[in-house]
């Protein structure tokens, strides 16, 4: 009961003010909770840089860079495959989601990276207009094979002989 | 769902070193306080509890931390902390606990 | 005008469940705020815990260990003086904010130094009981005149001669 | 109300080293890539970026040090990053990117 419910509400629910200077906050929260998910010092660096690239899309583009909006950041532990559930929710402007996509690498300019790296980096994401007004962005990424094998036994007291 | 604490044990002649990894806090400090309690009911001599790997703890397992060394002096065993990192001392410190504590910073050093 | 609004709404609010496992990633988030305010490490390390304790506490004593209640935290960059603000809210108990004390630490047991820790760590501590039902606790820490100095000036250009 | 990136300077024979201090990203890349407009402008022989404190780095840093390494190029100045850490690294991999820069350890490997 009280798992089904945690995979319907967000177990962390975050509204913060679309300030560029307030992006390394969530940064470590997301850290935080991959940490306790079990994801690996590298991994957690990726999954820093894919919430870090998808707020500040939201800020950059959603609201031309006003600082004084809000964006909302809903967090998820998953279970099965075990790993971590991102929803992030604007009211800025609303493009069609296929016009959301990363450029071809090949081309080495500045600029036009973030989309690359948000959807390299999770194993799944997802844009969608939102019927109240601006975008959602689900992002969903597990737990590699090596990091499931290092994550400790759901019994402790099994480590203790 | 979580990354428990790992705790590892290591017997060197009579004594024993236990090892957590990861932050000690209230949904982790069980952990620790059972392996403790494991380990005082083999009476070893001394009870060795390294900190290296570990970066923070709060009143939960200080807290941990007094109960063993309470339980070593009822059962006459030597308790000393090792790998005290600065945010692991600094909550000794304002708990006004550091002086408890026979704090030593390597396991070979408090074997002596 | 920007700058009064985000002095009354939290520039971050959370809202989470009462799970211990996910304190971490809300030490995690204060840790990070507290660092673009410019707090020093040890600081930071003493801000950590004191919000540590204080939504141990809450889930300890407000929700008589339960999971599942919601806890809501907000935090604010403060100006004058520099510093980070903090507000904890529960649904759970309300007691009368004096029960609420640390104990003398010259008696050596285990518990009860969470409400020492808070006290110690925050220039300002305070515990009101809602109207609505459960416990508001307000936290304040301002950066000490070190942090002060080695904070940047307002204008980074000027490092640059 | 927030600390800034720190950016250091230091001559050294004719080339110039930049040391950034802090992450890199959205809300302080500016002035690292402001820092770097300054140095091309003096057309030093050498640009050096010293990132051993630099913990991450976003696109938009990525971004800069592309900028730096095509202003240098029009400059005909040499363009070295040095002390990239492990995530500031997989930033360049991820964005296949780590191939275009010189990287050294230190920065008397870069002087060379
Ligand atoms: N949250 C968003 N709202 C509106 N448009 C977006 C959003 N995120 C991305 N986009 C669009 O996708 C494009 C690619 O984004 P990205 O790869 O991050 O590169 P950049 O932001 O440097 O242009 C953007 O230029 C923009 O047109
Ligand atoms: N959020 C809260 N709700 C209700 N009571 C509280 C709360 N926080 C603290 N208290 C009361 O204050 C006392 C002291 O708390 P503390 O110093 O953290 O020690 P401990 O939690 O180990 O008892 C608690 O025992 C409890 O009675």
């Amino acid at each position: 009961m009280v798992i089904e419910s945690m995979e319907r509400n967000p177990e962390i629910s975050i509204r913060l003010f679309s300030d560029p200077h307030l992006l390394s906050t969530i940064r470590s929260t997301v850290e935080g909770l991959a940490k306790v998910v079990g994801f690996s010092e590298k991994s957690r660096g990726l999954l820093m840089l894919a919430i870090d690239e998808a707020l500040a899309n939201v800020i950059r583009h959603g609201y031309d860079g006003r600082t004084d909006e809000m964006i909302w950041v809903h967090l998820w532990r998953v279970r099965e495959p075990r790993g971590i559930r991102i929803i992030i929710e604007d009211l800025g402007r609303s493009v069609a989601p296929e016009k959301i996509k990363g450029r071809d690498l090949s081309d080495v300019k500045p600029g036009g990276l973030g989309v690359h790296i948000i959807k390299e980096t999770m194993n799944e994401s997802c844009w969608e207009q939102r019927p109240e007004g601006g975008m959602r962005l689900t992002l969903v990424k597990w737990l590699s094979p090596e990091e499931l094998q290092n994550v400790t036994p759901t019994k402790p007291e099994n480590t203790f002989p | 769902m979580n990354q428990e604490l790992v705790i590892e044990q290591k017997i060197i002649g009579d004594m024993i070193v236990l090892r957590p990894a990861g932050d000690i806090d209230m949904a982790r400090s069980s952990a620790i306080r059972k392996a403790v309690t494991e380990v005082v009911r083999t009476r070893p001599a001394k009870l060795v509890i390294d900190l290296t790997a570990v970066d923070y703890m709060d009143s939960s397992g200080i807290a941990t931390m007094i109960e063993a060394l309470q339980s070593s002096m009822r059962n006459k065993m030597k308790f000393v902390l090792v790998g005290v990192g600065p945010k692991v001392r600094s909550a000794f410190e304002i708990t006004k606990l550091v002086g408890m504590f026979t704090i030593c910073d390597t396991v070979e050093e408090a074997a002596k």
